[in-house]
């Protein structure tokens, strides 16, 4: 049997890597998305293995709950793309700097 | 549990196994002989104007926008089907609500035109 | 099960789906049927709110939702302020081509989202009403679809809001797994019996629950967002989400940290008053170097935001004082904006701090009104947004803390600058267009009750204070 | 007539009328209207004093509702001999006001009276609220036309001007609305008190040593900067100098005695001891804005900076005539020791010297009362001359007593008022501090007498290069005489400045029973022991 | 004849290793008829539409032809496999097994008949939904490494259809998990046992065509084959591939139209349930009771006739148009499969179950 501190030890990796990613990367909004998902993941990870743990299905319903979320959040975010991108001919975060102040 | 999907995963491996085997065999029995003609990608004749790595029309994003809202939707109908028995009344009502919330949306986005192809 | 409870939400999605539909066979000059409509649903489900209001605590639904006068009054103020904000956009909506059914279903689908926070007595709830929520005023944002700045302003707002949706459920995946229960009673319950302080496990997931939080509230350190989001949106979405969110935060905040770890206030409070000063601080001192009229609004936001995030660290008082201060603020911030939209015309978007010059000689009465409003933001009496601030530094000082209170009057004053430019320039500036400004009968009448509102609910701030601190004293 | 709620009518008549003055309008004699408004406001005033009853200490014309009930607020109204006589001051101003601003006035004149009257209603409320927190955002709120007026209708620096008038006083008032917080938990945390914000209860409120001298610090800001006192009275001739005229009277004639009224209304009753221990800062800070403003003001080319100078001297006299009163004291008890220990309070009071205390108090009440007279008559005489010139340079002028006999009748005439001229009211109140302030110490007394000397060095000064001399220039030579408004207008307070300053009595009649219950409360410690005096002299 | 396989191995081998041999065995067994299956289906299907189009069809390398298969297999191994100059040479060469490796791997769940499956987990449709999606992978990174416009656009279709097509299959197999209540396909097809009437191809009808015709689409097959339309791209995302590469694609789609047949027969047909079955007559006769009985070969012929249905679907119907084929997708079968999802809750809330 896994130790539950296994788990919680990779979902938090998961989501350290997924911020960092986000920290970092300066090229490309698609990656961002990409962080958000893996992030996403990581609390899944973490509802999943408490679930399992606590014996409670509650966390696995909540983590139905987050999948579906992640995808109409991907949906909406892919749809910001599109449209960012046919506004700017760029999906270059370093690029997104219209405003100012 | 899990020793059910041990063949699963066996098989997948033999699966690739074999397509990696198949390909080594290509590559191993099949002449290597390139030339800047034949490498170069497929055109019709003339050298290519420009990158092939080109933009494509937006509606392929929709598509797959759409796509990732309904498969979830299925996603919530598959272990709603299995469970129908011990759910009883309620649990078909809640899920035609469910559903006649997401067909509210289906008739939205056709009326939208989202699913017209030019 | 007790469905009823949910009454008003449900009702509201029915209409709004029929709104949806019905929009869709309708022609496109009969945009104004769907516009009615929305205000009607709103109304009506406002009413619905307002009927089953009755000072007891219900939860039901399987005890994931409750219904009490804190959600009644927080979602009474969020219907009715999201009708308000609906005729203001009117106008921006018509010369900007964005009239269309998007934003008022979308605008009816936030604030049934924000309702579902408000009565959230489920983690999930909570999660899901906030989802809804930030789904759509993503959606809101990138609404003109031809403007770079808008739909810049959405992928900022999309990915910082993603992110602190993921901090947020990192924060409540934690209390799960220490308390194994994911309705608030239930955590509540684990909380209460914790030494807090010393339960590290629990305040590594206060922080962040905390953190998930500060960034909805858009306070420092979690604010980059609201600068860029306010300025990149059209205005009349920026109208939209400067006012009826706030409230829903605050319902968050309640749910989240007041109700359920309402115990582990020691380990909270501490995060959100340096939070909140911060934010005071921060947000006063980089507005005055706004030239963008939204710009300075919305920093001036996040010093607003400090001030209610410095509410909820101050006890029971405290959720009363936040609670009036947020709701107030919210009317004041919509009839801030509507006046920006007032000097927009076609094609024209009013957004620097030279689009209000002479605002007096243009318009007197908007010039008025928008003193009204400037002024309650600073906070300067008799306007109601003195009360507000005088109400929260009074719980803040109960609460024992002297000298944040010093520090949030003092900072109010540099703020108080900025707003005093702007009023400057309304009344003593010559305008550079001098075109007329006008406005349907609606918009007029309804931007004077809001401008007199911030009068006369400064007189008689009596009976909303005396309603807040009620709906706290009942539910929390 | 003790039924009719005239304090009220006093602050909502005014706004109300403002309100309907904007309401109809440029076209349809806003003027008209507004005067009518001033005069029945100015006429309603008059059962104040008529009414009064002289041997009342306590508060009179009493309005008492319950109005914020979550903290506890009311909308409390009441005058005494201190508030009235300054409410009269304000109802009689704003009248002038109106007719100064009559012809002047070109530009939004609806508006502009609007502005006056609101502003005329809220200082009424400022000066009649008993309750802490009405009395706050009625000063607050003070803050809002006035910048206005000094905004829209002010000079070519107006902006810089009205911004920094703004941010003081605002900057200043909230450390006054911390105070007061602070005062209402204690309230709610003291035994025998509640969380309240009526002024009478926190009178009596017990505060400890650092608590009082915080909270008076905090009190010296807010209001040091109304009065304005050295050294935060730099926005002062900033304002006064691009207000319009009408303007300059209120921010002189009224504004300024709002600071002067809350010292007495609140810092000194409320934190006696605080008071008792710092008096000698406050008495540096007069003494200062007395003799080293006076000097300031002797070297100004601008008629009003110079007169805005003067007031901030004059002013200095009214925060010099409040402090001495502790300087005094702990003079008389270092005298008596052993009275002072048998008999305490009452015992300070029955001592020979002590007439000089109220003395002070009193003379600096006349001061205050006085130079909104004479402040008001000054700038609405600069006011005439800008009229006619479009220029405030003292340069500019010269020889205009040829021209305008009349008026240079009654400039010269308020001049001397100004400097303090026996038989004129500058006289009573400079001269009752001063004979004060010799009890206490003649070395203070020497140096508030100087401002006798610069004070006239200045005023005659300027009237020598305006009125009288040569006629300087071709623009002087084709001046006109005041016309029938303008000498109604300065006549009027020509009268009142004389009427004072021959027959103070009536003025000082209705103040003293206050003055005499007011002394116990700003002597009597609140931490026990010592009486309104220094911790030196307590040891005694 | 595995536990004696078990035995003779367990003689000398540590157990683990016996038992992931012993799999093997049973995936060999699996994996061998199965691309016997596939060559034969190109075969055939040479054969029929020769014989639909009046032609001989192969014929010359061994009897009839019947060779051919291996013929065509060497000559592509020995063919040269051309890597494009400018293409992402890792990605092209994952794409082919990417396609193939899910295309095989699905038929891990099928049960051939009763019991007869190398893995009985409950979640087998679930895992068949995850497989078939992935195979979109091979497609897109195959177009997107070519480095060609042709593949590239080819690409996009075709993985827009996919997906636009599964969610309709998805549908129709919601359909037919409400009614037989699991997600194993051992147990949907014990479901429809009883008689012929029994299976699901009568009540869930609409869904049925639905799930067939999706499943054409999702192999890519005609009609709805534009992503390889020679008059518009040439020959699809596998345009820059030649020899085994190409031929490895070539299995994969074969695979796949032989997986959607035996699913089709299995969910809706009742896989290897006999179509005399309750007809006790014939099933207890004493030889040909074999045949008329449940056996793999009801399922294998059942899976035959889909495959003849699309081959014969390739001979007779011109090529839709893209938009024709997404308009089919959205707009007919989806609402299609959202109705009659409607019509079974409705007619289970009654308690009317005509499949039971």
């Amino acid at each position: 049997m896994i130790p539950l501190s296994h788990f919680l030890i990779v979902a938090a990796l998961l989501f350290a890597i997924s911020i960092a990613g986000m920290i970092l990367n300066r090229k490309n909004v698609l990656i961002l998305l990409m962080c958000i998902e893996m992030m996403l993941l990581a609390v899944n990870l973490n509802f999943i293995a408490f679930s399992h743990y606590l014996g409670d299905m509650a966390g696995q319903v909540f983590v139905f709950f987050i999948l579906t979320v992640a995808a109409a959040e991907a949906a909406i975010g892919l749809a910001i793309l599109v449209v960012l991108f046919r506004n700017r001919r760029t999906i270059n975060v370093e690029q997104l700097d219209a405003m100012k102040g | 549990m899990l020793g059910e999907y041990l063949p699963i995963l066996v098989f997948l491996a033999v699966g690739f196994g074999l397509a990696v085997v198949l390909l080594g065999l290509g590559l191993l029995a099949g002449p290597r002989r390139p030339d800047a003609e034949k490498d170069s990608p497929f055109e019709c004749g003339f050298p290519a104007f420009e990158d092939s790595r080109i933009k494509f029309d937006v509606r392929y994003y929709l598509v797959a926008i759409l796509f990732i809202i309904f498969d979830l939707e299925i996603a919530f109908l598959f272990p709603w089907a299995i469970v129908l028995d011990t759910i009883g009344v309620f649990g078909i009502v809640a899920m035609g609500i469910f559903l006649t919330i997401l067909i509210v949306g289906f008739i939205y986005e056709w009326k939208k035109g989202a699913l017209e192809w030019e | 099960m007790n469905i009823a409870i949910a009454t008003p939400e449900i009702f509201l999605l029915s209409t709004i789906c029929l709104i949806l539909l019905l929009d869709l066979f309708l022609r496109e000059d009969c945009r104004t049927v769907t516009y009615l409509l929305s205000i009607v649903a709103l109304l009506a489900t406002a009413l619905l709110v307002y009927s089953t209001m009755d000072g007891q605590k219900i939860v039901g639904l399987n005890d994931t939702y409750v219904r009490d006068d804190l959600s009644g009054i927080l979602k009474v103020s969020m219907l009715l302020l999201t009708a308000l904000v609906f005729v203001y956009a009117r106008k921006y909506l018509l010369d900007n081509k964005l009239w269309v059914s998007e934003f008022f279903v979308l605008g009816l689908f936030a604030v049934l989202g924000m309702m579902i926070m408000a009565s959230a007595n489920h983690l999930l709830v909570v999660y899901l009403g906030l989802e809804l929520l930030a789904l759509s005023m993503y959606a809101l944002v990138a609404l003109d679809r031809d403007n770079g700045r808008g739909s810049e302003a959405a992928m900022k707002y999309f990915v910082l809001g993603a992110v602190a949706s993921g901090l947020l459920l990192y924060g409540i995946s934690m209390l799960y797994g220490l308390s194994g229960k994911l309705d608030i009673t239930g955590v509540a319950t684990y909380v209460a019996a914790q030494d807090v302080m010393a339960n590290i496990p629990l305040l590594f997931a206060l922080v962040f629950v905390v953190a998930g939080i500060a960034f909805k509230f858009g306070a420092v350190p979690f604010h980059m967002w609201v600068p860029d989001v306010y300025q990149g949106a059209p205005t009349a979405v920026t109208l939209f989400l400067g006012s009826v969110p706030k409230i829903a935060a605050l319902a968050m905040l309640f749910r989240v940290l007041a109700e359920s770890t309402a115990a582990a206030q020691p380990g909270w409070a501490q995060m959100l008053l340096v939070f909140g000063l911060v934010s005071i601080l921060l947000g006063n001192v980089v507005a005055i170097a706004q030239f963008s009229l939204k710009r300075m609004l919305a920093y001036s936001t996040i010093a607003h935001m400090g001030f209610i995030l410095l509410g909820t660290i101050s006890g029971e008082q405290g959720y009363s004082a936040a609670l009036f201060y947020t709701i107030t603020y919210a009317l004041t911030a919509a009839g801030g904006f509507a006046i920006l939209i007032l000097l927009g015309r076609a094609g024209f978007e009013a957004e620097t701090l030279d689009d209000i010059k002479g605002l007096n000689e243009r318009n007197p009465w908007y010039a008025l009104m928008m003193m009204l409003f400037l002024f309650s933001m600073a906070g300067i009496p008799p306007t109601v947004g003195f009360y507000a601030k005088l109400s929260i530094i009074q719980a803040v000082m109960q609460a024992g803390y002297l000298w944040p209170a010093v520090f949030m009057v003092v900072v109010s004053v540099i703020g108080a600058f900025y707003y005093l430019r702007a009023i400057k320039m309304m009344y003593f500036d010559k305008p550079d267009d001098t075109a007329p400004i006008t406005a349907e009968l609606d918009f007029n009448v309804l931007i004077s009750v809001n401008g007199v509102l911030m009068l006369v609910l400064g007189l008689f701030p009596g009976f909303l204070m005396g309603v807040c601190s009620l709906a706290i004293g009942a539910s929390l | 007539m003790f039924d009719l709620p005239i304090l009220s009518f006093l602050i909502w008549l005014p706004i109300v009328g403002g309100l309907g003055v904007l309401i109809v309008g440029d076209r349809f004699g806003a003027k008209q209207f507004a005067l009518g408004v001033a005069l029945v406001t100015f006429l309603l005033s008059l059962p104040l004093y008529v009414g009064f009853n002289a041997a009342d200490a306590g508060m009179q014309f009493v309005e008492k509702y319950l109005w914020i009930d979550t903290f506890n607020i009311h909308y409390h109204l009441g005058v005494d001999g201190l508030s009235m006589p300054l409410i009269l001051l304000n109802t009689f101003i704003t009248v002038l006001v109106v007719i100064a601003g009559w012809e002047v006035i070109k530009y939004r004149i609806s508006q502009y009276m609007a502005a006056f009257l609101i502003m005329a209603g809220i200082v009424n409320g400022v000066f009649a609220a008993l309750d802490a927190m009405l009395f706050y955002i009625l000063f607050e709120a003070m803050l809002i036309p006035l910048f206005l007026i000094i905004g829209i209708w002010g000079g070519a620096r107006r902006v810089y001007a009205t911004i920094k008038f703004f941010l003081y006083t605002f900057f200043g008032s909230v450390f006054l609305l911390i105070s007061l917080i602070y005062l209402y938990q204690l309230g709610a945390t003291t035994e025998g008190f509640q969380a309240s914000f009526a002024i009478a209860d926190l009178h009596r409120l017990p505060i400890d040593r650092t608590a009082q001298i915080l909270i008076f610090l905090s009190f010296l800001l807010a209001f040091g900067v109304k009065v304005p006192m050295w050294p935060v009275h730099t926005w002062l001739p900033d304002a006064h100098v691009e207000a319009p005229t009408g303007g300059s009277v209120i921010l002189a004639a009224i504004t300024l005695k709002v600071g002067g009224y809350a010292f007495l209304r609140f810092a000194l009753p409320i934190t006696p001891d605080a008071a008792a221990q710092l008096d000698w800062l406050v008495l540096i800070m007069s003494l200062t804005a007395v003799v080293y403003i006076g000097f300031v003001a002797l070297v100004q080319q601008d008629m009003k900076k110079l007169v805005a100078y003067s007031s901030i001297a004059h002013m200095g006299f009214v925060t010099l005539g409040f402090f001495m009163v502790y300087y005094i004291s702990e003079a008389v008890q270092a005298g008596n020791p052993e009275l002072m220990l048998a008999q305490g309070i009452n015992g300070l009071m029955a001592a020979d010297k002590f007439d000089s205390v109220i003395m002070g108090l009193q003379g600096a009440m006349v001061q205050m009362v006085s130079h909104g007279f004479i402040s008001a008559a000054m700038f609405l005489c600069i006011g005439v001359l800008y009229d006619r010139m479009h220029t405030r340079d003292i340069n500019a002028y010269g020889g205009v007593a040829n021209r305008m006999p009349q008026f240079a009748a009654l400039y010269v005439f308020f001049a001397m008022a100004n400097t303090g001229l026996p038989g004129t009211s500058g006289f009573v109140g400079e001269f009752m501090v001063i004979l004060a302030s010799f009890k206490a110490s003649p070395w203070i007394a020497f140096l508030a007498a100087t401002t006798l000397i610069v004070g006239a060095a200045y005023t005659l000064w300027l009237v020598k290069r305006v009125i009288f001399g040569e006629i300087r220039n071709g623009e002087v030579a084709e001046l006109n005489d005041i016309n029938q408004r303008e000498f109604v207008m300065l006549a009027l307070l020509a009268g009142a400045v004389l009427m004072l300053g021959l027959w103070p009595q009536p003025l000082t009649d209705v103040m003293d029973a206050s003055i005499r219950q007011l002394i116990p409360q700003i002597l009597q410690s609140k931490i026990g022991g010592c009486m309104g005096m220094s911790v030196e002299a307590c040891r005694l | 004849m595995m536990e004696i396989l078990a035995n003779f191995f367990g003689a000398f081998l540590p157990e683990w290793m016996v038992t992931l041999l012993i799999i093997l065995i049973k995936v060999v067994a699996i994996v061998l008829p199965l691309i016997l299956l596939v060559a034969y289906a190109t075969y055939a299907e040479r054969k029929i539409i020769g014989f639909m189009q009046v032609r001989v069809g192969p014929n010359r390398v061994g009897f009839k032809g019947l060779l051919q298969p291996f013929a065509d297999m060497f000559k592509l191994i020995f063919k040269e496999i051309v890597i494009p100059e400018k293409s992402n040479r890792f990605l092209f060469l994952i794409a082919p097994l990417l396609a193939m490796g899910p295309a095989f791997a699905a038929w891990a769940v099928i049960p051939f008949s009763d019991g007869m499956v190398l893995a009985d987990v409950n979640a087998g449709l679930l895992f068949l939904l995850a497989l078939t999606s992935l195979g979109i992978y091979g497609v897109i990174i195959a177009g997107w490494a070519s480095n060609s416009k042709y593949a590239q656009l080819s690409a996009m279709r075709l993985g827009a259809q996919m997906v636009s097509y599964e969610i309709a299959m998805g549908f129709a197999l919601v359909g037919v998990l409400m009614a037989s209540g699991s997600l194993n396909l051992g147990d949907i097809v014990r479901a429809q046992s009883g008689s012929i009437f029994s299976w699901f191809v009568w009540p869930l009808f609409g869904l049925f065509l639905v799930y067939f015709i999706s499943g054409v689409a999702e192999t890519n097959r005609a009609p709805f084959d534009v992503a390889e339309g020679e008059s518009e791209i040439v020959a699809g995302f596998h345009v820059e591939y030649s020899g085994m590469a190409f031929s490895i694609f070539f299995l994969a789609e074969y695979a796949n139209m032989w997986l959607i047949a035996a699913l089709t027969s299995l969910m809706f047909l009742g896989g290897w349930l006999s179509p005399f079955q309750g007809l006790t007559f014939l099933t207890d006769m004493p030889v040909l009771g074999w045949v008329f009985g449940d056996g793999i070969h009801w399922l294998l012929l059942k899976a035959s006739f889909f495959m003849l249905l699309f081959f014969w679907f390739r001979a007779t119907f011109p090529r839709y148009r893209y938009d024709q084929i997404m308009r089919l997708g959205w707009k007919i079968l989806i609402p299609i499969t959202l109705v009659w999802i409607f019509a079974e809750g409705l007619a289970i809330a009654l308690g009317w179950k005509p499949w039971l």
